[in-house]
């Protein structure tokens, strides 16, 4: 019992994560039908940003509160985000607004070849560890009475930064929902992504809209970042990588372009791995192991496509003759 | 009059693992500068070292052009390459160029054992440590229930299965075994999953990147377990990436014997700092040795031709910063000592020598 | 007629300077270093990929990120068959080829590929429905899972022999040659270099000559069709799902003779050449060059492998030159031009660089009748 | 209105719009009619900021140069659309469609909501179509009820001046002739309009003015009601013998 | 007498609430030429649609050449005879308007990837004949002249007639044409109807789908006319154009008497 609602936690700690790089992934997906791989690196950016801004802090005034110490890197790393991407979008993108489908993607992968390279040289390519902000220590939820059986220490544990890592991912979700579905903005990059041409004759600015969306999916990406350095104290040129491929993992299995689809499709393949790294080995007698979670993940992910051809929550494009 | 040596370095300077890479080649680097100090005399004049360093992106195929690149120019001797993926292939092209090779960190038992006499290696392979490993878990740790976590790398995995094996042997069998990849930080799952069966030991078969925030997750999940592994967690980066989380419950070999004890070791710690401003990753000291031995073996040869110092070199004894380097007849380092290490207040220190 | 005579002598006389450049290319790069010869045969095992690809991205246009795992395929499948690997582990594989497994190498080619074409097939089967990104992240998945299945499949038997890969690769023996170090061929010193490459330029040319005719027949108009407005194509009596299987079968086979040569040329293969970022260099050289149109992909896939190491020879004394020392790391200058460069050219020639030309651009006024 | 001194458009090398020149006064509805390929639409897209260019003038409403000026900012000085081919937001609602359409109320001077709901329901009753479909993605609407919906949302962005590109294409007889009566109600009620329309009867007998199109300039301008019985545009544009 | 080449009965598909085709019943005849009309939403496309195996009827049966007909999938019905055009024009933009024709004749032609790869006298021989058809079909439509034109850049008009020649590739014997005629002028529906006509006499019968009354009282020799998803009257023009239903819904003022 102990063991699973661990492993329900880790999943869904691991889940808030992508669900939170997704969310960024999802919208400029949404706008610009865009698979901006070079997400991962804003992402990346931002952590190593604050992680610049706490160590600075730090080394002005090493007594300063925790909690001080991250919001003031997640202050330092959203405008740096959202100036990077803003500029990549401008220059590697936007030129590109025309071009045949896959000629953005490919920029997008220089970008990213870019931005990795910038940070080797800005940030060296050594592990940097990020400074502890909140207390490291777990707060234990339930402690079990420990049997012959299992006679350790039997407790459900969650540290505070996975808290906040949960919270601030659901807030942020219906932060993005709120905005996508009433706001005059919102409305604007629906029509944005459908047709941009169509949506300037409704007197929409396809180019601020697009590139408002690249912003405010480049803060989501330092909010992430910032969130996966804090929670594993580790920050890397190549830490982008990773959360990257997994967020859009996530984004397409929840519907890529859907908000809710994005954190849905986190939380999942969050759940998916945790319960396939911690159980696949029981399941099948040891016969596949945890080594076979990203297989297990990934079948998983076939198999909804198979069945809901545009992830679970995406719209389902009606072919109309 | 000089004469001029090329040293090759190949090492990924570039992608996930080119801190490692950087490392070594920092390491060369300084040995290089050491054997210009030492103004070495050759036939026809003195020994000019110059270090040709090379990016191979710890990809095999890349591995094998730069390779050919350096047989091409014909350098004098290679030291590398950093991992065994990409040692492998290159060693055959090195070996058909007839260019002698010291790799100082390619630790897959394999690499020596392609029948390529000019293949050197100046660490322990994961043979010797997964075996001495697996002793001092049941000898010295009485451990009675262990259980495996590797990193399916090419180091990680024969690592873990060779100390899963010697355990065998000594009668323990492994409780479970466990699996990420060496790009991985989030370990809660399977160890949460390690949790459940309640060993004493946990092996981890990979780098201190991973072991680091591995061991920070420990404590969170409240898991009392020892943490134990091979020379890819054997580092003093590894009390910065577990902060507070490393101390006695984790316990490491490495192949040679302790930087702190060897007569050179501090010294070269210091330098090394002083020279590139940052830590030792993990294998710049056999870098370090790899390339002096080289150099040493060409001084004795008073050559720097391939063939004149390739026998030199077969039979050299030198006494390094990691101790004693000698080669057996596949090209391993001779009785490789191991270092059992644990960490303190003030670092990594060792606990035991084994034999 | 006398036009025409002598039009067909220019294609024969351009034809054959074109061969004998080809022929003696290996020589004269070979004058500037044997890595350029093992470059060359690199960068034809990625023409041969990038055409692969293309069939798939550029004709029938289907978003594959995972094709690399066809490569992996072939490579694996050459692997276990031409090294000690299977015999050692497998006494009952022993015992059958007492021997040794040492099959000729016009038995591997169409094997690799065969056994490549039917992963081609099984990934293309549940992506029929797919469109677009959809595609792409099920590719990606498919080609990882290979990747992986590569890397834990030597327990509980020991197929692939897992991250450690399998090495001692017998190298390609063609009548009796074996493709090791230098051999003597009449009277010649012939680097084994040159002898792949000339291997990989007979396989590059024949998969170059199926795109060519397959592009331009009916399977070809049936895969553009498809590529632009599916359901239109479906309209038009196209059987879309087999048309589709079809170009991933195809393109996977041409993956799978990649693979198992370059499995042969290396002696030596593991998981870690078979990433997810392999997938995508891939790609990037089918639509850098200009996706669908053959010169360009070929055009693409050599510059892409061979850029990367031309960087290397000048990054370091361009820097010397300039400054009199070097400033910034060479492989860090290398990987920030590589990446700008795609940018670059994305943006200045969003099309690729050698795009298809199709259509009446120039002479036209429409309209006027 | 709007004063337009040789415009020319190209798609490359091809020339599709020559150097036309086109006014409309305030108030007028102009139309423009030609065969296929004559270039109709080009001009329109134009004028609408959706292609790119050439002109030595291009002014609306005296003072605002289009020259350069991107597409969306002609909807602020009351300029609007319906496209070719109906251009409906396929992925999303009927209502949503018609908000957007409104999109740029909000930053004009008539910005009150009491005025769009009042809009909104004059529409919907005008197109009681829509009104059943109010909340059915627009892609799945039939051809007709797009083209509906496509004036429905130019019009609930309350332009002065409307360019409309075939707006009765699709559309049943009966349709087309609503389509028309609020063409005129709207025109009557001082809404400026440049109308391309293949079909040139009901459209020569709407207008007050009408160019004729023929490879890329201007064959033919003159007062509709003239037009409408040239023996010339009789037959190549009405379809009937010359009389 | 024969019997008609393709009838449907009780044709129905609903979309949640709406009942775009309800209970329709068709019958086509040899040579003719049978009008589909109806209100804009009626579910005439949607008809087309089901006919040509794009959507699954909820309801009802074909027959098609005297035998019980199931549209599989559009590919198979393409394959039987049954050719159409969309409503919104979705020719292949990247290829040429020839290009286009030669796709159309996909599935009456067979080679595969062997006699392509080995350009096999047989695969030659085929290719040869796809291009003069295709060729001879763009003459047909007229639009031969714009032969090596990427379809995207043919103006609307142009379009529409190469959709036509494509679907008439496959050699159908149903053609299905939905709006044909919009976005063209009059004079050029006039020669829209003399290709018909032509395509007519060529012994193929045709479904069309028009809202030109003129054109569709002119050539058809039957008209079915829906509402609501419902047919409202149904026979020759004449009959059709007098039905008190059929002004009320679809008519109106403009065309009394
Ligand atoms: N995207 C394009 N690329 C190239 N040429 C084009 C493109 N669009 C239109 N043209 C050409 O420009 C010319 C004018 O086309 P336009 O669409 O303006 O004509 P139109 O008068 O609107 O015709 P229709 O009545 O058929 O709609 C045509 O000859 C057409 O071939
Ligand atoms: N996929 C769908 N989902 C929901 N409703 C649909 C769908 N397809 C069609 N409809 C509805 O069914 C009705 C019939 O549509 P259909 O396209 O068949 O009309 P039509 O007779 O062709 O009209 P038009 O003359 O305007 O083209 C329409 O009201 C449309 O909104
Ligand atoms: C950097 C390390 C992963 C190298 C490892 N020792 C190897 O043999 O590959
Ligand atoms: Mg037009
Ligand atoms: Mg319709």
């Amino acid at each position: 019992m102990d063991i699973l609602l661990q492993q329900l936690i880790n999943g869904l700690v691991l889940g808030s994560i992508y669900a939170l790089v997704a969310l960024g992934y999802t919208m400029v997906y949404g706008v610009l039908g865009l698979i901006n791989f070079a997400h991962g690196e804003v992402l990346m950016i931002g952590a190593l940003t604050a992680f610049s801004a706490i160590s600075a802090l730090v080394g002005i005034n090493p007594d300063l509160p925790g909690w001080l110490l991250l919001t003031s890197g997640v202050v330092a790393a959203i405008p740096v985000c959202m100036a990077v991407s803003f500029t990549i979008e401008r220059f590697a993108y936007r030129p590109l607004r025309n071009a045949p489908r896959l000629a953005p993607l490919i920029s997008a992968i220089g970008v990213s070849i870019v931005l990795q390279t910038l940070a080797m040289i800005i940030w060296g390519r050594n592990y940097l560890i990020f400074p502890t902000t909140l207390p490291n220590d777990p707060i234990v939820l339930h402690t079990f009475v420990p049997t012959p059986e299992a006679d350790y220490e039997r407790i459900v544990s969650i540290t505070p930064i996975q808290i906040l890592i949960v919270v601030v991912s659901a807030l942020l979700m219906l932060a993005l929902t709120f905005m996508v579905k009433k706001s005059r903005l919102g409305k604007a990059m629906r029509a944005t992504s459908e047709n941009p041409q169509i949506a300037s004759l409704m007197g929409i600015n396809a180019n601020s809209v697009i590139a408002a969306t690249f912003v405010i999916g480049a803060a989501l990406a330092g909010v992430a970042g910032v969130m996966v350095a804090a929670n594993y104290a580790v920050a890397h040129f190549y830490m982008g990588f990773l959360p990257g491929l997994k967020a859009f993992t996530a984004a397409v299995l929840g519907g890529i372009g859907n908000i809710y689809g994005a954190m849905l499709g986190g939380l999942l393949l969050g759940m998916i791995e945790s319960l396939g790294a911690g159980y696949l080995g029981q399941l099948t007698g040891g016969f596949l192991g945890s080594h076979y979670q990203d297989i297990f993940a990934f079948a998983v992910l076939i198999l909804v496509l198979t069945l809901r051809p545009s992830g679970l929550l995406g719209e389902r494009v009606s072919d109309r003759a | 009059k000089e004469v001029l040596v090329k040293i090759g370095h190949i090492a990924p300077l570039s992608g996930p693992q080119a801190h490692y890479g950087k490392d070594n080649e920092s390491g060369a680097r300084m040995a290089i500068d050491d054997l210009n100090a030492m103004k070495i005399q050759l036939e026809g004049g003195t020994a000019k070292f110059q270090l040709v360093a090379e990016d191979d992106a710890a990809d095999p195929k890349t591995g094998a052009i730069v390779a050919q690149k350096l047989c091409d120019q014909k350098v004098n001797g290679i030291v590398g390459h950093l991992n065994s993926g990409t040692t492998i292939p290159a060693s055959r092209i090195y070996y058909d160029c007839g260019i002698p090779q010291i790799t100082p960190s390619a630790t897959t038992p394999k690499v020596t054992q392609q029948g390529f006499e000019s293949v050197f290696r100046v660490i322990a392979h994961d043979g010797v440590l997964g075996v001495a490993l697996a002793k001092y878990t049941v000898s010295d740790m009485k451990a009675k229930r262990v259980v495996v976590i590797d990193d399916r790398t090419g180091y990680g995995q024969p690592l873990a299965d060779i100390f899963v094996k010697q355990l065998q042997a000594n009668g323990i069998k492994v409780l479970e075994r466990h699996y990420t990849n060496d790009k991985a930080t989030d370990f809660a799952a399977i160890l949460t999953a390690v949790k459940r069966v309640n060993p004493d030991v946990i092996f981890y078969g990979g780098m201190d990147a991973q072991a680091g925030p591995m061991l920070r997750q420990m404590r969170q999940l409240g898991i009392k377990a020892k943490l134990i592994g091979g020379d890819g967690i054997c580092t003093t980066e590894l009390t910065r990436l577990g902060g507070d989380n490393v101390g006695s419950n984790v316990l490491c070999a490495e192949g040679g014997v302790a930087l702190s004890k060897m007569p050179g070791g501090p010294a070269f710690e210091k330098r090394f700092k002083a020279r590139f401003k940052t830590d030792i990753q993990v294998y710049a000291p056999f870098v370090y040795d790899a390339v002096m031995t080289m150099g040493m073996a060409m001084k004795a040869a008073k050559s720097a031709d391939p063939r004149k110092y390739l026998p030199k070199l077969k039979d050299i004894r030198y006494e390094g910063v990691i101790g004693t380097i000698a080669f057996d007849e596949v090209g391993d380092v001779r009785n490789a000592a191991v270092t059992l290490n644990s960490y303190g207040p003030q670092g990594k220190f060792p606990l035991k020598v084994m034999n | 007629m006398n036009t025409r005579i002598s039009d067909r002598q220019k294609q024969i006389a351009g034809f054959l300077l074109v061969a004998v450049a080809l022929a003696a290319l290996p020589w004269f790069a070979s004058m500037l270093g044997n890595s350029w010869v093992r470059v060359l045969n690199i960068a034809l095992l990625y023409v041969m990929l990038a055409l692969g690809l293309n069939i798939v991205v550029g004709f029938a246009g289907l978003l594959d990120l995972g094709y690399i795992a066809f490569y992996a395929v072939g490579a694996y499948v050459y692997g276990l068959l031409a090294s000690p690997h299977l015999t050692d582990n497998f006494e009952a594989i022993a015992a059958l080829f007492p021997n040794g497994l040492n099959f000729s190498i016009w038995l591997m080619i169409p094997i690799g590929a065969a056994v490549a074409a039917l992963f081609g097939v099984l990934l293309g089967a549940p992506t029929l429905r797919l469109r677009g990104d959809y595609l792409a992240i099920v590719t990606l998945g498919f080609g990882e899972i290979i990747r992986l299945f590569l890397n834990n499949l030597n327990a509980p038997l020991n197929i692939t022999n897992g991250p450690q890969g399998i090495n001692m690769i017998e190298p390609v023996n063609i009548a009796g040659v074996r493709f090791s170090r230098t051999i003597e061929m009449f009277g010649f010193e012939v680097p084994a270099l040159h002898l792949y490459y000339y291997l990989f330029l007979a396989l590059t040319l024949i998969i170059i000559l199926i795109c060519m005719r397959l592009q331009c027949s009916r399977i070809g108009r049936a895969w553009a069709a498809i590529r632009d407005d599916e359901l239109a194509a479906k309209a038009m009596g196209i059987n879309t799902r087999n048309m589709k299987l079809l170009a991933f079968a195809l393109g996977a086979s041409f993956g799978g003779v990649a693979g198992s040569m370059f499995s042969a040329f290396q002696g030596f293969i593991s998981p870690e050449s078979f990433g997810l970022m392999e997938s995508i260099v891939v790609l990037c050289m089918v639509v850098l060059g200009g996706m669908g149109h053959i010169p360009g992909v070929i055009l693409g896939a050599l510059l892409l492998s061979g850029f990367p190491e031309l960087l290397r020879e000048v990054v370091v004394p361009l820097q010397n030159f300039l400054f009199g020392e070097v400033l910034v790391d060479a492989e860090i200058l290398r990987s920030l031009i590589y990446g700008l460069t795609m940018i670059l050219v994305m943006l200045y020639r969003p099309k690729g660089l050698w795009p298809q030309r199709k259509g009446q651009h120039a002479n036209g006024v429409r309209g006027a009748t | 209105m709007l004063q337009i001194e040789s415009l020319s458009v190209a798609y490359g090398c091809i020339q599709a719009v020559k150097g036309i020149d086109i006014q409309v006064a305030q108030g007028e509805l102009v139309c423009l009619i030609g065969c296929n390929g004559a270039g109709k639409t080009s001009t329109l897209k134009a004028i609408a900021g959706l292609l790119p260019f050439k002109a030595k003038q291009a002014l609306f409403k005296h003072d605002v140069n289009l020259l350069n000026m991107p597409a969306h900012q002609r909807l602020r000085h009351g300029m609007a659309l319906v496209p070719e081919g109906r251009g409906v937001f396929t992925r999303m609602t009927v209502l949503e469609n018609l908000e957007l359409g409104a999109y740029s109320r909000h930053t004009g001077k008539q910005a009150s909501k009491a005025d769009l709901a009042n809009d909104l329901a004059y529409l919907l009753d005008t197109f009681p179509r829509l009104k059943e479909r109010l909340n059915q993605t627009a892609g799945t609407l039939s051809g007709g009820e797009q083209q509906t919906l496509a004036i429905a949302r130019a019009l609930i962005g309350k332009p002065d001046m409307l360019l409309l590109d075939e707006p009765s294409m699709g559309l049943a007889p009966m349709m087309v002739e609503k389509i028309f009566e609020v063409i005129q109600q709207v025109h009557l009620q001082g809404m400026t309009i440049l109308l391309v329309e293949q079909n040139a009867h009901i459209a020569l007998q709407i207008a007050n003015r009408a160019y004729v199109m023929d490879s890329g300039l201007i064959d033919y301008t003159g007062l509709a009601s003239k037009l409408i019985n040239d023996p010339r545009i009789r037959e190549t544009y009405l379809g009937q013998a010359p009389a | 007498m024969k019997p008609a080449l393709f009838t449907s009965t009780g044709l129905q598909k609903h979309f949640g609430g709406v009942r775009a085709v309800d209970g329709v019943n068709l019958a086509i005849e040899h040579g003719q030429v049978v009008g589909l009309i109806g209100p804009n939403g009626a579910g005439k496309t949607s008809c087309f649609n089901l006919i040509t195996g794009l959507y699954t009827p909820d309801a009802g049966q074909f027959t098609f050449n005297g035998k019980p007909y199931k549209p599989s999938s559009p590919n198979e019905v393409a394959r039987m005879g049954i050719a159409r055009t969309f409503q919104n024009i979705r020719l292949f933009n990247s290829m040429t308007a020839l290009e286009n024709v030669c796709v159309g004749m996909h599935c009456r032609t067979g080679q595969g990837v062997l006699g392509a790869v080995f350009r096999t006298p047989a695969q030659r021989r085929e290719e040869q004949r796809i291009r003069e058809q295709a060729m001879a079909l763009l003459n047909y439509v007229g639009i031969a002249q714009y032969a090596d034109y990427l379809a995207t850049q043919l103006s609307y008009g142009d379009q529409r007639r190469l959709e036509i020649a494509r679907a008439l590739a496959s050699n159908p014997q149903v053609l299905a044409l939905d709006e044909p005629a919009a976005g063209m002028n009059a004079t050029e529906k006039l020669k829209l109807r003399e290709l018909l006509q032509r395509i007519r006499e060529d012994g193929k019968s045709i479904l069309l789908i028009e809202h030109d009354v003129k054109l569709v009282m002119g050539i058809c020799d039957q008209v079915t006319v829906l509402d609501y998803g419902k047919v409202i009257a149904q026979g020759t023009p004449a009959h059709v154009q007098q039905s008190p239903a059929v002004i009320e819904a679809y008519l109106g003022g403009l065309h009394h008497g």
